[in-house]
């Protein structure tokens, strides 16, 4: 029989979860782990709903970043318009997450720790630069976005932990980021390949950059290789060209039901261009 | 006479006749008498058979009258969604 | 009953008004399936193979039986033995006997007093199975070493020699095809396939159901036909018809897929052993698993054109898999397959084949568009290849009144050439068309059907009307029926109640299919109204004192046929009624019979396709849907009709499909990846009604519910080959698939 | 067991619920407010849309536990007394239905839109209810009712 829990402090959920011998699931929005609590993929012995912790809901300004609250739903953050102004590309790839009604629930610390390969917001993320807090029996901890999911469903969690916020830095001058994805329908689907691209550009140059990719591997991929091919270029055709082609490269991909290894590895490369394009216009604007 | 065209797979049971000869006023006397004409045609017969008369297409009514000037043509049974 | 010249000027027929259910439905009050509760009610909850082909060795119920909350388990011995022909694959796939023959096939089910109790005990109930080879492919099906489904199971007729999956043959046509291929200036042979695709309805099936030791029985269901829901539950269970009452729910979509029979009598049998009322409901996934998805097809289509554009001869060979039992629709995929066009020399053959699949259910027009999307792809590449326009070219060789038809009969009046001059006429096709963009167009076909049906329609004191009707309403047929029905007795649309009346108070109602309910359920309305008139006139003729037949009825009046019957003031229908008690009783009419005289339909669609070349994605950008109504009664209604099935077809075309593991098991069991046409999908999707009235029906009616989603396939099929050059084969035309044939092409 | 507070279409209403029954079988089985439909059970369809605290989410994605202190809105709150909403009205004109059963979800998510966006493009009306799914119409004659409906409810406003 699942026990159901809402704490009002991080103190409390940490204690809870820590206490548990069986199974847990923390919920946030809920809007993968109902899902697999209906489809009887996964019942826990315990779920933390932590929507009642004081702070969760809010999104706060801090050191020039913004503090995202491990509630804020997917339509909260995008309606919060210096947010959308600072990291667009993390705020459009929550919001492609389902459906307008999923958008009322889905948080980015949902999507991280859900630990999907193909979660929208975490190449996002990734290319932001993004760590979250954690909060946990030793006290807190931070981690970079990228080291959350270790593989398809796991985390790097340990027993008692769970992430209390997401930060995303300070956007400064002249940056831009951007997610796409391929989906065969307009909505309503898991991304087939996944790519962000977070830049900084000085004079119409890429001084600094930061490519993800989802959907091609067990985990989102940070890929330098890729942020190497358009950094000190203006993004011309080579740049883009040598970026497409690290993308493509650096995909490993399978094939299922969603698409083939040959779909996915060319698709790769075809959206990072297409993300660095207008990453690219966003930082110049 | 009703001359009672039958799909090519039915003909074999008829003697290779693509159309066959029987005395019926009504789609249910045309059915008889061509299993009675036919014994083999029976199994088909039995698991449901559509008959054409003049175009247009006869799925259940055995009543239905037949002219002797009538076209009919044996269907495999329809259904639909 | 056949059409009747003297009614051209209608009031009602072809206005709009709204529907007698919608209040119901758009304040959610409206009951559908799983929205019935009974006192005491149980619910239940199936077991299903997760194997595609498995021996059933052991069904160990004792632990489920044992929980908390659990009152009765059922597995095949709780059902009748003996059974033989199509009600003995029914009972198979309502409940596996030795073998679960697919991944989802029922094998148990349980009740307890709520949904989780039932579900943690049909999880507790352990089933061994002992795995056997499988297959789901329709040609590896019919391949020498396939696994064996069953034997015995094919048709008359079916060839001998063939494997034993094979169960069914068709062949017809006529003419000598080697000799019209002679006579071609261009030959195009190509082989298509298709995949399953599942009716997709937003409602899954449901029902509560009750029964005493005494054999009576009740059911509450969301179904398409309740008759024969009744006659199924009484033959699985060895009980009588007439005693399972069923009432037919509000309908949550069916689309063919609801004509089958699955929950119904294991609710029955578990109600039966726990002897309280039980409801079953159930999930998406089981939808997908359990019910009737359409065949998966291989079709090989072979045209020879001469150079002014004639087909000189046609012919095919079309295998459908049905899943696990015999009734794949491979006699209407080749009967439908040449149907538009008049052809001296023609051939089609038709494989019915069985795999570990569930067992097919109607689809919309079942079989046809599947041919429609490879015989319109091979005219189109001869039209390409001869340079020749494609609607001149179908307009050349279109089937017309007189036509002998390439299935044998001899076409009566038609409509499919005014479809095309339609479409050729619209602005749709001559429009310009964006860079990188393709247009496509396509012709279909369906035969619409009858059936067994019975109308009853009963007066009121106050003069209103109660009409029942015994076909379930699945898009509004309810205010059509009421319009016919007003029509005929000249009172307003609002004095008539059409209820979807039970098993047990109307004679048999052959389902809800084959687009046969505003044409059979519709001329019976018009009948039952016509003998209530009868009977109105009858007691205005007893008062006047005067004989029947000198009285007519007009404008919902009883009057005197002409100055010689007499003078007397018009009696309306208010003041019969209202004196009926008094003058013989209650007025009733009634019609009952098998129509036979549903004319076919044609449809063309017209489509403008644009594809990413980079990711192979499609997008439809504009839809144009013209098609024969024969008489739209509810003009809004047909419009629906047209718009679905093309939007239905949109996404047979492009997304949906059955993707089966290595393992048989189905690995999109839910709407997530099983892609169905979202509302950010589609543009807006024009109609154009044409008219040509059916000699069967008595304002002309045809179905329209069907053959709106044969062209769809075959347009966009043309639309996209036609934007990135090459000739698509495969459905659905997924962007890997697109992306792997421009690469292919490099 | 799990005892709530919540409140309904404006009403206080207390239930007791199992902590895995989501939000959706509790509206239906124990509160008896059949109007949210259960399509899928996994958040694809969107015919059990209903409001929290005025934000559009599925039913079925979220348990009954969650509604403690929480307003709730469905389908059978949208009409005033017997007096249909412009939308229901809409959705009657337009023939916007055919069988029905996603009508209660959509007009629960197209209320929330046209609060959130008064004068939508066709296009903002087909992203926001891509959640919704309907098998019967190819949403041509929902797109035109919710457009008719958010003219008038301008007009009236």
């Amino acid at each position: 029989m699942m026990r159901f829990e809402a704490p009002d402090s991080f103190e409390g959920a940490v204690a809870l979860l820590a206490a548990e011998g069986g199974t847990t699931r923390v919920l946030a929005g809920g809007t993968d782990v109902l899902v697999q609590l209906r489809s009887d993929m996964f019942t826990p012995d315990l779920m933390v709903d932590i929507k009642r912790i004081p702070g969760v809901h809010d999104v706060t300004a801090e050191g020039g970043g913004w503090r995202v609250g491990a509630a804020v739903s997917g339509a909260e953050l995008n309606e919060h318009p210096e947010v959308k102004k600072d990291w667009p590309g993390v705020c459009e790839a929550l919001d492609l997450i389902g459906s307008t009604q999923v958008q009322g629930r889905a948080t980015l610390t949902g999507n991280l720790c859900n630990a999907s390969p193909a979660a929208d917001s975490v190449p996002a993320m990734i290319a932001a630069g993004a760590v979250v807090t954690i909060a946990g029996p030793d006290g807190e901890r931070e981690a970079k976005a990228e080291d959350i999911a270790t593989g398809p469903g796991k985390t790097s969690l340990k027993l008692g932990e769970l992430v209390t916020s997401v930060f995303l830095p300070a956007r400064g001058t002249g940056g831009g980021d951007c997610y796409l994805r391929f989906i065969p329908r307009t909505e309503m689907d898991i991304a087939v390949v996944g790519a962000a691209v977070s830049m900084t550009v000085e004079g119409g140059k890429i001084t600094a950059a930061r490519v993800s990719l989802g959907a091609v591997a067990p985990t989102a991929l940070l890929v330098e290789d890729a942020a190497t091919a358009i950094i000190g270029s203006s993004l011309d055709e080579a740049a883009l060209t040598a970026l497409g082609e690290a993308a493509s490269a650096a995909a490993n991909p399978i094939s299922d039901k969603r698409g083939t290894v040959a779909f996915r590895t060319k698709v790769a490369g075809v959206l990072a261009q297409r993300a660095a394009k207008t990453a690219y216009e966003r930082a110049i604007k | 006479m009703v001359e009672v065209a039958l799909w090519s797979s039915l003909r074999s049971f008829a003697g290779g006749n693509e159309k066959v000869e029987v005395e019926g006023e009504t789609v249910g006397e045309i059915l008889d008498a061509l299993v009675k004409a036919h014994p083999g045609l029976e199994p088909h017969i039995e698991s449901g058979v559509s008959v054409a008369i003049d175009g247009r297409i006869i799925f259940n009514s055995l009543s239905e009258p037949v002219g002797p000037d009538s076209e009919v043509v044996l269907l495999q049974q329809l259904k639909g969604g | 009953m056949a059409l009747d010249g003297s009614k051209s000027e209608f009031k009602l027929v072809g206005t709009r008004p709204l529907r007698p259910d919608g209040i119901d439905k758009v304040t959610g009050r409206a009951k559908f399936g799983a929205d019935a509760y009974a006192a005491g009610m149980l619910h239940g909850a199936i077991v299903r193979s997760p194997h595609a082909h498995a021996k059933i060795v052991k069904i160990d119920t004792t632990k489920a039986e044992a929980m908390k909350g659990v009152k009765a388990v059922v597995t095949r011995a709780d059902f009748i033995d003996g059974l033989k022909g199509e009600m003995w694959n029914v009972l198979e796939n309502v409940m596996a006997g030795d073998k679960a023959l697919y991944d989802g096939h029922a094998v148990a089910a349980v009740c307890a007093t709520s949904t989780l109790a039932a579900r943690d005990a049909a999880k507790a109930i352990e089933v061994t199975y002992e795995i056997l080879p499988h297959v789901t492919d329709v040609d590896k099906a019919m391949a020498k070493d396939a696994p064996v489904i069953r034997e015995g199971a094919a048709a008359p007729g079916t060839p001998e020699g063939m494997h034993p999956n094979v169960v069914g043959y068709h062949e017809s046509g006529h003419g000598d095809v080697d000799k019209g291929f002679a006579e071609a200036d261009l030959v195009i042979e190509e082989t298509f396939r298709t995949e399953a695709t599942h009716q997709g309805y937003i409602e899954p099936h449901a029902c509560l159901a009750t029964m005493g030791n005494d054999g009576k029985g009740e059911v509450w269901c969301c179904t398409q036909g309740h008759f024969h829901v009744a006659k199924v539950c009484a033959a699985l269970l060895g009980t009588d018809a007439s005693q399972i009452r069923v009432t037919a729910s509000e309908i949550g979509g069916g689309f063919g897929g609801k004509t089958a029979v699955f929950i119904e009598p294991v609710a029955l049998a578990l109600a039966k052993k726990a002897n309280r009322p039980v409801k079953v409901v159930m999930s998406r996934s089981e939808v997908f698993r359990a019910t009737g998805p359409t065949s998966s097809t291989s079709m090989d289509v072979k045209i020879g054109m001469k150079k002014d554009g004639t087909i000189t001869a046609a012919s095919g060979v079309f295998r459908l898999q049905g899943g696990a039992f015999p009734g794949a629709p491979a006699s209407f995929t080749a009967m439908c397959a040449f149907a538009p066009y008049a052809l001296e020399n023609v051939k089609q053959i038709g494989w019915d084949v069985m795999s570990n699949r569930p067992k097919q259910a109607a689809y919309r027009a079942p079989g046809s568009p599947m041919a429609a999307f490879a015989v319109e792809s091979v005219i189109d590449d001869l039209c390409k290849g001869l340079d020749l326009d494609p609607i001149d070219v179908r307009l050349k060789n279109a089937s017309r009144q007189g036509t002998k038809a390439s299935y044998g009969v001899t076409f009566d009046r038609i409509g499919l050439v005014e479809t095309l001059e339609e479409a050729k006429a619209h602005p749709h096709y001559s429009a310009p068309l964006a860079e990188g963009a393709g247009r496509g167009i396509s012709c279909g076909f369906w035969f619409n059907h009858g059936g067994e049906t019975a109308v009853s329609l009963a007066l009121a004191e106050d003069g209103t009307v109660s009409l029942s009707v015994g076909t379930p309403d699945i898009g509004g047929s309810r205010a059509s029926m009421g319009q016919m029905a007003a029509e005929e007795l000249g009172i307003p649309y609002e004095k008539i109640r059409t209820t979807i009346a039970d098993t047990a108070t109307l004679g048999y109602n052959e389902i809800s299919h084959g687009s046969r309910v505003t044409y059979a359920s519709g001329l019976a309305t018009i009948e039952a109204a016509r003998d209530t008139i009868r009977k109105l006139c009858a007691r205005a003729a007893a008062k006047w004192k005067i004989d029947p037949e000198a009285v007519v009825w007009e404008d919902g009046c009883a009057k005197p046929s002409g100055p010689n019957a007499g003078e007397f003031e018009p009696m309306t229908l208010a003041k019969i009624a209202s004196s009926m008690g008094r003058t013989g009783g209650p007025i009733v009419g009634h019609y009952e019979a098998t129509p036979e005289g549903a004319g076919v339909s044609f449809a063309t669609h017209i489509v403008d396709a644009e594809v990413d070349r980079e990711t192979g994605s499609t997008r439809v950008t504009r839809y144009t849907v013209i098609q024969d109504a024969g008489k739209a009664i509810h003009p809004s209604y047909v419009e629906g009709q047209f718009q679905g099935g093309a939007a239905q077809g949109i996404g047979w075309a492009l997304n949906e499909e059955y993707i089966y593991g290595e393992d048989g098991r189905l690995q999109n069991a839910g709407f997530l990846d099983y892609r169905i046409p979202v509302a950010s999908d589609l543009p807006m999707i024009d109609t154009v009604i044409v008219e040509v009235p059916n000699p069967g029906h008595p304002y002309g009616v045809r179905g329209v519910g069907e053959t709106s989603i044969c062209p769809p396939l075959a347009a966009i099929a043309n639309a996209v080959s036609n934007a990135v050059g090459i000739r698509m084969t495969e459905l659905p035309i997924s962007p890997p698939r697109i992306l792997a044939a421009l690469d292919g092409a490099k | 067991m799990i005892h709530v507070n919540t409140k309904i279409n404006g009403d206080e209403t207390e239930f007791l619920c199992d902590p895995r029954e989501t939000m959706l079988d509790v509206l239906r089985d124990k509160l008896a407010l059949t109007g949210a439909k259960e399509g899928c059970g996994t958040g694809d369809c969107g015919a059990c849309s209903i409001t929290v605290d005025g934000r559009l989410v599925c039913a079925c994605l979220m348990l009954g536990a969650e509604a403690d202190g929480r307003e709730i809105g469905t389908v059978e709150g949208i009409a005033t007394g017997e007096k249909l909403h412009v939308l229901q009205q809409k959705f009657l004109e337009h023939a916007a239905l055919q069988c029905g059963i996603c009508t209660p979800g959509i007009l629960v998510a197209t209320k929330a839109l046209l609060e959130k966006h008064p004068d939508p493009t066709e296009t903002q009306v087909r992203y926001w209810l891509a959640g919704n799914l309907c098998r019967c119409t190819g949403y041509d004659k929902i797109i035109r009712a919710v457009m008719d409906a958010a003219k008038d409810m301008r007009e009236a406003a």
